[in-house]
């Protein structure tokens, strides 16, 4: 291993499209970069912004997230719901100081092994050209605060 | 790098196939790895029957690393840009600015002169002769210098529509020139050292 | 964060090898070792690694510690949990352990596979093991849910696939309301002469299941009408359903015929002729259709244009036309629902190089299948426009609006196939020179190959290109009055220029142009190119996403009768077995409200595509019907009160995932020892 | 409305008709052009065969000069298929590509300036006249209807494809100068041949294929007994025109067609007079086929040049 800053990121993948992508890149055996550690949620419309935010909290240095292509959703639209969070989230982390780059919106279909694959390698380059985050050490316990009380719904 | 760059690597042996110099010397995505050989572009070639081998042809020549035969090819200058290919294409290859590719590639490495169109390149160098020079074309001198140059014999052929160009007034004597020809220069220049470096 | 759970966790780890796909990669005695001793603390009391998990002395080995050392988590690390999430808790569950209190994380599609470094890789595992142990922590015994099912099933769409799952259903002796959007069943099938690759007439083999189907006792058949909504959930849908008026009241109708006969109004038929033919305004769309009921177009009716005509009703012998049916709406109670509402012919006239529309003798695919049919409007005889000239020299064009990125990047599946069969009618009916211009011929079914053997001994030309362009600008001598198909021939790599009579277009097949509103209103979702998705491209290919709506046919893709067929039939087994264990048992993965939490906002219940969180306005708080949710879990997110839970993917157990997977447990540990 | 205007290299002569027509057909319907100033040539098709990096630069700077000239309104017509292809497909490119951008930007410092790909709209004069000015406005300004004269109308290949973002029509069966030539009250011909190739620089590079090209094209428009073909396009009216004797000598045929500039016909639909139009400068007479709809061609001094004649001095600009 050298001694280049290697990232921590936490990737949320819904059950149906993205998870199963990476399931694919796996079965096809192609190599991509171990910094991401994967959450399988049920739908990328599951995502809610606290756990983005404890993920940041807790030391990762990156965030994932990945769900079914538009119109191809499981839930037959749950990640557009997750796309206009998104949004927001990224508003609320360049309030708090976190640049919107750490944090990526990936849409991989369940034969998209490969492409998942990609957008991986090219994150975790992205991440480490920004260098560690330290945003839970650097808030030093007050990490508590945001837990919780940050996750808002703009209605439809 | 993609995956299926990665493919496409490891699929040959030398270090960079001639496929991916086409592809990479082509501005914009050129998709000419995903030619599934239908021959749509050889069908709606207008100069078609007159290549040596049709588009479709050549980019299996060009998959097959034929690098010497492809350049040689007088195919990309009976390119007429009709764009036909482009737009009917399956799989949205830009076919015509691949043809522009490989007429630059004949020329930088010499190949054209072998090719059954070897004057093709001077005819677009006596054009931009007077581009680079005066910045406007300048089709008096383009007809004159270029069949003087490539085929004198022709001169005489071409002369009674010369003359006819002149009696209705619709041609210049001397060339017209830009005012800023010198700023025109210097940006030529550097883009020229620019495409040296690529 | 601590564990609310009144249990204190006892934690079993075990770490498969799966042969060397794992350990190859992965250090997993050292993975096993480090969560027994590092994550003690958080409940591991045992951790072990094995060469296979998933096998029988895999299972028994959890099982014997289960009961031996008296677990109530498990976490077993190995491959994906679309593989063997089942396996595994259906081991605990025989051991006498709640199975959602076991948890797979995997660590050979997300880790062993897809890297190089052994140490990288050991690492990471060792964090994907962690946060399986906090996310188990926060797991609760669940029960699936028990709902009853209805016997009924509704199939929308009577074309092949509908009509075989229909006949299933009704064999086995259960109802089955058949509903059908056209005056007749049949579909696509109805409308072909032969069929591939036997050229069976198409007539014979379908009409007699049209019958059977017609008057099946357990068949409901409701033709000349379409589904409006659909409510409820598996074992318990609510349909309602307008019957469009026919004008005809079908208790007194024989099916006689005298109406279409003395009808004095011929308009083209777009539908059944595909344009190719004429129909009376009152009208059967074929003679053998299904229901015999005659259908009154009143948009073309004289006498609902101008007030006077009534010709159908002076001539019917039974007095059975009536001028002032309505629409009716009817409501059906079903268990299950299987869709199979076919597909479109894809619209030649977007490829405006190919003439179709501005060049007479240039035919689609479907207006040559009327035009060869016996029953069709030149009764089989293969002509060009006029109805008279028997053409010389026929293209068959294939790929027409298929394979193409400008168009439909999918292989419609049957051009192929039926181009053969239409250079085999063309040879037959007309003795003309056959060209068929392909890409790829694609015979891979049985007999199909076969089929296009036999054409090459018929003497077929096959140009292998896809044709460039169909004029009739004559170039050379020989091309006046022809259609000229150029194409690049491109076995020999030169532009070809074929002057023939006829062209016919194998056009694509394409999603009905109303698959998006059909999708919403039962619940479905559609790929990019708007066929509907089941559950799994291979091994669930008639199930969709939402428990019991089934779809059979060319809705879920192009594909050809026997499939189709095949599909309906499965569709049929898949709808009987749930109706045969009489409840239906559902994964317990659902949001619940907690009602005390609960502000009434609101905000969720807009959020639910499947419409299953009511609002009640007396008490104001909303609650989520577990039999309609699909636990998606977009509430749960959403819910600003933190009142909404997700069983299976609650924000406890995610959150201590995180935790988990970012060692924050062990960290902790450090900092408090320090 | 007032658009930036790049002639291109053929309308300040040999085209010099197009442009006067041009100017002329548009001046009733308030619509100004501002030409751009000191613009250079757009390279044509030869440049970029030749050297990428400069063909994007050449016509960057026109880019250039365009976003800088207020009056242009972010907006460029080219009369020219050619120029209006290339740049448009510039503009297209530079705004995909950010390190081409860069590139080219490189180069244009060199000449102190810059440009900003994204926000300029390159636009055909056809799609200023049938889609800005309308066909409603431009039929209640036909005092002359062409009545009687049969029209092929000529798109050719380049403002219909490839699918640039400023396409506006087909790219196989382009209709807007059809419906053009409707409103104007021409007999409009249905032929196959509207958006294939006039032969392009194929008359200089391979005789055989160029004269072929053009040949297929005044065949089928022969074929629908077209009295006038109408372009859009400096080099198709050349090719068709000045090549049509030769044609005629290589393949032994005897064509006959005049090819106007549709511009040409619209002022005169619009009661201009044929010598405002610069009508009288074809190859092939146009006048047997104007007097059909009683337009005079005033005699130009010569009709055949024959080969002893010495050249004639240069004229002065037309009005």
């Amino acid at each position: 291993m050298s001694d280049k800053f290697e990232p921590v990121i936490i990737g949320f993948t819904c059950n149906w499209c993205s998870y199963r992508a990476a399931d694919m890149a796996g079965t096809a055996r192609m190599k991509y970069a171990p910094n991401v550690r994967l959450i399988r949620l049920m739908c990328s419309g599951r995502l809610d912004p606290t756990f983005v935010l404890k993920a940041f909290a807790d030391g990762a240095d990156g965030v994932l997230v990945s769900g079914c292509h538009p119109g191809d959703c499981h839930y037959v639209e749950q990640n557009y719901k997750m796309l206009r969070r998104f949004h927001l989230l990224i508003r609320l982390l360049k309030q708090m100081g976190i640049e919107p780059e750490r944090i990526k919106l990936v849409w991989a279909s369940a034969a998209e092994g490969a492409i998942f694959a990609d957008e991986i390698n090219k994150f975790v380059e992205q991440v480490r050209a920004l260098g560690p985050l330290n945003w839970g050490a650097s808030k030093n316990g007050s990490e508590k605060v945001m837990v919780q009380e940050t996750a808002t719904e703009v209605p439809a | 790098m993609t995956t299926t760059d990665m493919a496409l690597k490891t699929s040959t042996t030398t270090k960079t196939s001639f496929m991916e110099e086409v592809i990479a010397a082509t501005p914009g995505e050129s998709r000419l790895n995903y030619c599934i050989q239908c021959g749509t572009c050889g069908g709606s070639c207008p100069s078609g029957p007159d290549m040596d081998h049709t588009p479709r042809a050549l980019f299996a020549m060009i998959r097959a690393g034929m690098k010497t035969e492809v350049l040689k090819s007088n195919t990309p200058w009976y390119c007429v840009s009709c764009y036909y290919c482009t737009s009917r294409c399956p799989q949205e290859i830009h076919i015509t600015d691949i043809m522009y590719t490989l007429k630059r590639m004949a020329i930088d490495e010499g190949y054209f002169r072998e090719s059954t169109a070897a004057d093709a390149p001077g005819f677009s160098q006596t054009f931009i002769f007077y581009v680079e020079n005066f910045g406007r074309s300048f089709e008096m001198g383009l007809a004159t210098a270029y069949k003087l140059m490539h085929h004198p014999l022709d001169m005489f052929a071409v002369i009674p529509m010369g003359l006819g160009m002149m009696a209705k007034n619709r041609i210049d004597i001397i060339p017209k020139r830009i005012k800023a020809v010198d700023q025109l220069k210097s940006i030529l220049k550097k883009a020229k050292e620019l495409e040296a470096q690529l | 964060m601590e564990n609310k759970n009144p249990e204190t966790p006892r934690i079993g780890v075990y770490v498969c090898h799966c042969g060397t796909n794992i350990a190859g990669t992965v250090d997993v005695e050292a993975v096993a070792k480090w969560a027994a001793e590092s994550l003690k603390h958080r409940g591991v009391v045992i951790a072990r690694d094995y060469k296979f998990m998933c096998s029988s002395l895999g299972q028994e080995l959890i099982q014997k510690d289960i009961k031996e050392l008296g677990l109530n988590r498990v976490v077993v690390a190995a491959c994906s949990p679309h593989l063997h999430e089942a396996t595994f808790r259906t081991a605990c569950k025989n051991a006498g352990l709640n199975p959602y209190l076991c948890e797979l994380v995997s660590i050979r599609e997300q880790c062993s596979w897809i890297h190089t470094d052994k140490a990288v890789a050991t690492e990471k595992s060792k964090a994907i093991v962690s946060g399986g142990v906090e996310r188990i922590r926060w797991h609760e015994p669940l029960e699936p849910l028990k709902v009853p099912i209805h016997p009924a099933t509704m199939i929308v769409g009577g074309g092949i696939a509908g009509i075989q799952a229909a006949l299933e259903i009704a064999d086995a002796g259960y109802p089955v309301i058949l509903v059908e959007r056209e005056p007749s069943i049949g579909g696509h099938m109805a409308q072909f002469d032969k069929t591939f690759p036997t050229l069976d007439c198409s007539a014979c083999i379908l009409t007699p299941k049209m019958v059977l189907a017609g008057t099946h006792p357990n068949i409901t058949l409701l033709s000349w009408a379409e589904v409006t909504n659909v409510d409820g959930y598996v074992g318990n849908f609510h349909v309602t359903v307008k019957q469009k008026p026919r004008y005809v009241k079908t208790d007194l109708c024989t099916g006689c015929g005298i109406c279409q006969e003395k009808c004095p109004k011929k308009v083209i038929d777009d539908v059944f002729e595909a344009g190719l033919g004429y129909r009376k305004v009152i009208y059967t769309p074929f003679p053998q259709a299904v229901p015999k009921y005659p259908v009154l177009d009143r948009e073309n009716c004289t006498y609902f244009q101008k007030g006077t005509c009534k010709a159908c009703e002076k001539f019917c012998p039974t007095n059975a036309i009536d001028f002032t049916q309505e629409e009716e709406i009817l409501n059906f109670d079903v268990g299950q629902i299987i869709l199979a509402t076919g597909w479109e012919l894809f619209d030649a006239r977007r490829i405006s190089q190919y003439g179709y529309g501005r060049l007479a003798n240039v035919f689609t695919s479907l207006e040559f299948e009327r035009l060869s049919n016996a029953a069709g409007p030149t009764g089989g005889k293969v002509t060009l426009r006029d109805g008279v000239t028997v053409p010389k020299s026929v293209a068959i064009i294939h790929c027409v609006g298929s394979r193409d990125k400008n168009y439909n990047n999918y292989c419609s599946a049957i051009c192929c196939m039926q181009s053969l069969k239409f250079a085999h009618l063309v040879h037959e009916r007309t003795g003309a020179e056959v060209y068929n211009c392909y890409i790829d011929i694609r015979t891979a079914a049985k007999s199909y190959d076969e089929f296009y053997q036999r054409l090459l001994e018929e003497g077929t030309h096959f140009i292998r290109g896809k044709v460039a362009e169909i004029t009739d600008a004559a170039r050379y001598p020989g091309e006046e009055g022809k259609i000229i198909v150029q194409v690049e021939d491109t076995l020999i790599g030169k532009q070809r220029r074929l002057p023939v009579d006829m062209v016919i277009l194998s056009a694509g097949l394409e999603p009905r142009h109303d698959h998006k509103e059909v999708a919403r209103l039962f619940g479905l979702s559609c790929s990019s190119d708007g066929w509907l998705i089941e559950r799994h491209p291979k091994l669930d290919p008639v199930a969709t996403m939402t428990e019991g709506i089934y779809i059979a046919g060319c809705v879920q893709g192009p594909k050809d009768i026997p499939a189709s067929v095949a599909q309906g039939a499965a569709a049929a087994a898949r709808a009987l077995g749930k109706i045969q264990q009489k409840e239906v048992s559902m994964e317990p993965i659902r949001a619940t409200v907690d009602q005390d939490k609960c502000s009434g906002c609101r905000i969720c219940n807009n959020l639910c595509p499947f419409n299953a969180i009511l609002f009640h306005e007396d008490r104001m708080v909303s609650e989520v019907n577990p039999a309609l949710c699909q636990g998606c879990g977009t509430c749960v997110a959403a819910c600003p009160a933190g009142a909404i839970s997700g069983t299976g993917f609650s924000n406890e157990q995610i959150l201590a995932q995180i935790d988990g997977l970012l060692l924050k447990n062990i960290k902790t540990l450090e900092v408090l020892q320090s | 409305m007032k658009y930036g205007y790049y002639p291109g290299c053929s309308l300040e002569k040999n085209a010099a008709s197009y442009h006067v027509s041009a100017m002329a057909a548009i001046k009733p319907f308030g619509v100004e052009f501002v030409e751009l100033d000191d613009w250079n040539c757009c390279g044509a098709t030869e440049y970029i065969s030749l050297n990428l990096m400069a063909s994007y630069a050449l016509i960057a700077r026109n880019l250039a000069i365009a976003a800088k000239t207020a009056d242009a309104n972010q907006q460029i017509v080219a009369p020219c298929s050619a120029c209006y292809l290339n740049l448009s497909k510039t503009e297209k490119y530079l705004t995909e590509s950010p390190s081409l951008t860069e590139k080219v930007n490189i180069a244009l410092k060199e000449g102190g300036l810059s440009y900003k790909p994204g926000n300029m709209r390159v636009r055909h004069l056809l799609d200023i006249v049938v889609n800005d000015i309308g066909y409603d406005a431009i039929a209640s300004k036909v005092t002359k209807p062409l009545k009687g004269l049969r029209v092929a109308p000529y798109y050719g290949c380049m403002i219909v494809r490839p699918s640039l973002p400023s396409q506006f029509d087909d790219p196989e069966y382009p209709v807007t100068l059809d419906k053009l030539m409707q409103v104007l009250g021409a007999t409009v011909i249905d032929y196959p041949m509207k958006a294939h190739c006039c032969g392009g620089h194929m008359t200089q590079i391979s005789q055989a294929t160029g004269l072929e090209l053009i040949r297929q094209l005044l065949q089928s428009a022969a074929d629908y007994e077209t009295d006038v073909i109408v372009t859009l396009c400096p080099m198709c009216q050349l090719n068709l025109d000045a090549y049509q004797s030769d044609v005629n000598k290589y393949f032994k045929t005897k064509f006959n067609i005049p090819i106007l500039y549709f511009t040409q016909l619209m002022g005169l639909a619009m009661g201009i007079e044929a010598r405002d139009l610069g009508i009288g400068k074809e190859f092939i007479d146009a006048r047997p086929a104007l007097a059909k709809i009683g337009v005079e061609v005033p005699e130009t001094a010569k009709k055949k040049p024959s080969k002893e004649e010495l050249p004639m001095p240069k004229m002065p600009e037309e009005v």
